[in-house]
């Protein structure tokens, strides 16, 4: 396929603003019944959130500030410094209320839809981050809210199910295929569909139709922003380099775009490698969640984008020990910016992002989330491989990893990895 | 892409501009057409033919095709189901293609499904191909429930190239500006969303739907309306508030499934459906002759 | 016993500074052989904290900052201002890293063993929460650490087990008595005796010998420091009141530290009523462990200060279903403020706290730890009894509750609590 | 608390002001003083009352009483594992005292314990009514482990009040002028702490008692070393390095204890008490034999 025609089918013929196009990604491709809703969420969006109209973002600040903890800090890792001969910082997310990067966002939606008159909000989440961000911000802001969760999910996270329902959300289980993120997302879809009116749709990522990625994502620039303006107060100057996680795309985006015109800060998503890189069209399923490197073109949950998908055009399951990367695609800006080639995209398999999650833990005394820990994972792949990164690398820790404890320990013996310290504390039973 | 290109685009949905083949608005003629839907390969390929047939004898005017997505964002439990039973069963792209071929009816055949998988059909990225190889195995349109107008300018390109219909849903929601934008756009007939929600059969049979069909009372294109229709006094309902046709998928796949589930033979199956059909062709037939005779121009 | 008695009692005849004494309170009872060490404590506490010799101070007060996260936010509880009628603010200590207070402690000592030259930290843990903020200061800093901890609590205590494993400490589980924390506490001093030349004690809270009280209160008052600052700045004034929980008495003692010489500042210790204020002396068991309201005068633990003990002088164990609050004294200096009336002790019982737990989190969005939960516990006993706080309160947000989670869920449910959101959503198994 | 009471405090504990029962400092008179400690209650009020004579018929000079507390801070697993034995078959302060007013031998008998049921004893705080009635029932000292010198005043003060011995011990750690303010204040014996650690029977004989007994070697006070003595042996190596007496507790405790568990007769462990008592006095005479004539001055 040609440029022009990737271009042309790209191309929206009759929006009034170009705003939800990323390249020749973005969109909405949704049911009919949601594009009032959307239609209505725009407008919110430019009159609140892109013109601080009635104080929105004045709101916005002061609540993530002093609701969320924000500034986060960005902090130099000192053993990683001198384990890599470079100057490794850290932009720390996990230190958010609720322990990562999802709060930005959900307290920005639920406010939105505040200032829209909606009366509840409804959100889908997979591992439960989301869904424990979203339900922190609406009972912070007394509004009712439901959050969509795979039966399995609900059955493999009770600690975020439990969080959830002790501020007040209602937790429904989605009872559909296996039960996981994909399934959430879509029941929470249909649910907008039937009470769009009264109900905002708080997405959990840079992803979706227009205008939820670009408004996530600004939502999200607080990390850059702040990581840009530190930067330059504690180094003197831009890093050299800017790393991150992705998988919808939400922290990436918020950690890149205010760096994003400075060309000499080069950018790496990096995506779950799972297992393997390799797939089983024949089942369905992708061993990873490496959208933004193996995937290609696509629509899904309503927007345009990279997907893993077989070719026919069936989305794929992807797969990878940490449930929040799991989601077959990403948001439609950063697939855009990786085909500009201004985001270099990269994996880390599950092995390579437990061992960062240990060393991380151990060097730094800082416990990352199994998704942070990828990041981890490349900066020490590219190091020890003898790519420069820079003289000077932000890592964004998007999340705390006290959700993966069990899940670490389990896999790690399951690998038996030597970076890891051993458990055997429990085992020499005491006589109590 | 230039201005040219968009302009041929925005052109080519416009009112007047607005192709496809006749079938698909000839269908409605009568009044009272009753549209059916099911899954197609649910629970799998042969009694899925089998199922097909049975509607065009119970008297079906139209038939939507089901091309089993992965993803079924617009689709309420029944139909999902239906959709997972088919994509367990091997249903693929061609393998539908396939099954239009070979299904012998002489009612015309709409294929629904979602825009990814028209997308991503043949060697190219878009609509084309996709388009090119229905109009090959003889279908006469789409519905798409997750591509509204906005985003339908390649497919309704396509489809104006080989002549097919481009059909497009109106929800309760739908009004104004995006009244008039989808009024340009559309070809076949019209899909009357009767209330907000997912697909799937229901009791009651909503207020809603005489609000929507006043709306598009001066469309010049027959209007069906779907969501919650399961039963021969629904289907008469609606039909005397206006509707040029019922499209019916859940309580029809509720028999596909319980089939299914009881392990019934395809023929009994299929014989349940046809009665269903008949029950709701016979409604919606007597809803039309309710009416008042219409004002063709 | 007369005042004078007292006086004299308390008194110490040959030190040469007088910093060790609270009133009667405080001083140095431990064994011969930690004494040498104290002292060498003491002179760098001199040295080094109050003198800010070769920057520690500097250093400490940016670690704290990047590391930890400070500072931490003053803010508005919205849906608690207007149920009291009153404005009430969280100082949010919830936002350190680690999710409490104790990181400001565990960080200053840790970095201090680090200028003392030590080769290794220990430290005694009950639930877990010092032990890992200990663990992560000491990953943070590469300074070996090795936490005991009662068997008991090592079994009912797990994610912080991982936690502080996965942070690279050792744990030593304590076979002694009912293993919880105050036999892990003597164990700790124990092994101070034995490797007291190369190892620093890492203590928990405001109590054990001098400098203990006043070292851990001055890392710990940060949050004052902070929160007064930020009340000027946010309130134009000062708050008329400070509630705080109790246990120890560190972040009480960092909440009221630089609101003490205010005179128009209220300072309420919220102690844990437990199940009961009466005590079963034949047991040697006190089902609470309101020490300041009921306890009195006597030794452990190295200080001088407030105990629950039998009228034998054996300490009691002491009973809370918040185990950061379940130990059988308090810090010297408390026990002084609440002695000469500057400081007013106050009870909340474990239902109370409870309810004051899910109050928070749904009207607010903020899953406070059990600890903290009392403090709420009482905010709201005090207004609904009619008993006037004061137009502005500060309340302090000592720690996060996702450590909690599962004793609340038991708790709540064995209470029949009505504040409480039900958790069906695990019962009803999907057919997945 | 005036200056006057300081200084009284402070002079009270000068070495020659330094009041106390003769009867402790006399025990060593010989050298090779043997002094074990026992958990008093531990297993029971009775067994212990027979195993604490039978040490004293086993060749004890001087015998430690220990008086549980719930807090044992400085003690290893052994005596704590005596020290809750006693507890649970509840001893007492005043239990205590009736023990050692029911026991029947002629040692002198030392007190050791910890400072909080000093201090809460009797109807008044402070540590006078402790003291008073440990002189009624003719104890003659206390050795308590977290009372450090520094805050030992109104200890020493009620001690002189009654002419008891204080007793304190010198760590491996203790130097320049800690020395110097316990040997101000001490009374009676000092306890040497072999080396650093809490109490408990260790094979090896620390290096660090020559040193530690170097540094004393000008108090004019019996030293008496202790931590770590299990064998007569031992016994007789630190005897042999100086000491005028070894403090044996973890390694009789050993024997109760096992008594204990093993369900033996009490009259057995008594036996073995004895036995193991002959065994270190046996040495530390040996070791004190071998020393050259001391200069007595
Ligand atoms: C800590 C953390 N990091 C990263 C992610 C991935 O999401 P996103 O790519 O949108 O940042 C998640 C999702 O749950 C998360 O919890
Ligand atoms: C969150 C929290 N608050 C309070 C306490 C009580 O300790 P302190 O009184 O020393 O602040 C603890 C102890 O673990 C704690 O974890």
């Amino acid at each position: 396929m040609s440029e022009t025609e990737r271009g042309r089918e790209g191309e929206r013929t009759d929006r009034t603003t170009a705003d939800g196009q990323f390249g020749r990604y973005g969109g909405q491709y949704v049911p009919e019944a949601l594009m009032p809703a959307l239609e209505e969420l725009e407008d919110a969006y430019e009159r609140y959130v892109l013109e601080n109209e009635d104080g929105f973002m004045d709101e916005f600040e002061r609540r993530i500030r002093d609701f969320g903890g924000r500034p986060t800090p960005l902090g130099r890792a000192d053993r990683l410094s001198e384990r890599y001969d470079s100057e490794i910082y850290l932009k720390r997310e996990d230190l958010v209320h609720g322990g990562a990067h999802k709060l930005n966002n959900a307290l920005g939606q639920v406010l939105l839809a505040k200032y829209m008159g909606k009366e509840r909000v409804i959100a889908e989440t997979g591992a439960g981050q989301h869904g424990t961000a979203t339900a922190m911000a609406a009972a912070h802001l007394d509004m009712p809210c439901e959050v969509y969760m795979g039966r399995t999910d609900v059955n493999r996270q009770r600690p975020n199910v439990f969080r959830m329902r002790i501020n007040g959300a209602e937790v429904n289980p989605v009872d559909i295929g296996r039960g996981t993120l994909k399934e959430a997302i879509s029941e929470t879809m249909r649910e907008w569909s039937r009470t769009v009116e009264r109900t905002h749709y708080v997405i959990g990522s840079v992803v979706g139709p227009h205008p939820f990625p670009a408004m996530v994502r600004d939502f999200q620039a607080v990390i850059s922003e702040e990581a840009r303006e530190q930067a330059r107060e504690q180094l003197g100057s831009l890093p050299d380099a800017v790393v991150s996680c992705a998988g919808g795309g939400s922290n990436t985006m918020g950690a890149f775009h205010h760096f994003v015109p400075d060309d000499s800060v080069d950018l790496y998503a990096v995506e779950a490698g799972g297992s393997s890189l390799e797939v089983d069209e024949e089942a369905g399923v992708a061993p990873n969640s490496a959208t933004l490197s193996t995937g290609d073109e696509g629509v899904l949950h309503g927007a345009r984008t990279t997907l893993l998908q077989d070719s026919d055009g069936q989305i794929m399951e992807s797969h990878s020990v940490s449930a929040g990367l799991d989601y077959s695609g990403v948001g439609p800006e950063l697939a855009h910016l990786v085909d500009e080639g201004r985001v270099t995209p990269v994996t880390v398999d599950d092995t390579a992002a437990l061992e960062a999650f240990h060393r991380l833990s151990t060097d730094e005394g800082i416990i990352p989330a199994l998704e942070t820990s990828h990041a981890f994972g490349y900066l020490h792949e590219a190091f020890e491989s003898g790519e420069d990164l820079g003289e000077t690398v932000v890592v964004n820790v998007s999340g705390r990893g006290d959700k993966d404890l069990e899940t670490v320990i389990e896999e790690t013996e399951k690998r038996g990895l030597e970076s890891a310290p051993d458990m055997s504390v429990f085992e020499t039973g005491g006589g109590i | 892409m230039g201005d040219d290109a968009a302009d041929a685009a925005g052109a080519s949905g416009s009112a007047d501009s607005r192709t496809g083949t006749d079938a698909t608005a000839t269908a409605f003629d009568g009044g009272g057409a009753f549209v059916p839907y099911l899954a197609v390969g649910d629970p799998t390929y042969e009694a899925s033919l089998e199922y097909v047939e049975a509607l065009a004898r119970g008297g079906a005017d139209l038939i939507e095709l089901g091309l089993p997505f992965s993803e079924p964002m617009a689709e309420g439990p029944t139909i999902q189901g239906a959709v997972t039973r088919a994509l367990e069963a091997g249903m693929t792209p061609d393998r539908f293609f396939e099954f239009v071929s070979e299904l012998d009816v002489d009612v015309p055949l709409v294929c629904m499904t979602y825009y990814n998988l028209i997308y991503q059909y043949g060697s190219s990225d878009g609509p084309r191909s996709f388009v090119e190889r229905a109009a090959e195995v003889g279908l006469e349109g789409f519905v798409v429930p997750d591509l509204p107008a906005e985003e339908a300018g390649p497919l309704r390109e396509a489809c104006d190239e080989f002549g097919l219909d481009l059909i497009f849903i109106v929800a309760p929601t739908t009004r104004g500006d995006r009244l008039e934008r989808m009024m340009e756009r559309v070809s076949g007939y019209v899909y009357v969303q009767a209330r907000l929600g997912a697909t799937g059969a229901r009791e009651d049979v909503s207020d809603q739907t005489g609000e929507s069909l006043e709306r598009l009372a001066d469309w010049e294109i027959p209007k069906a309306v779907g969501f919650g229709i399961k039963t021969g006094e629904h289907a008469e309902r609606i039909a005397a508030a206006g509707a040029d046709g019922i499209i019916v998928g859940s309580a029809l796949v509720d028999i596909v499934a319980e089939g299914h589930e009881d392990d019934r033979p395809v023929e009994e199956t299929a014989d349940r459906l046809a009665e269903k059909a008949r029950e709701l062709k016979a409604g919606a037939t007597r809803g039309a002759e309710s009416l008042p005779e219409p004002e063709h121009p």
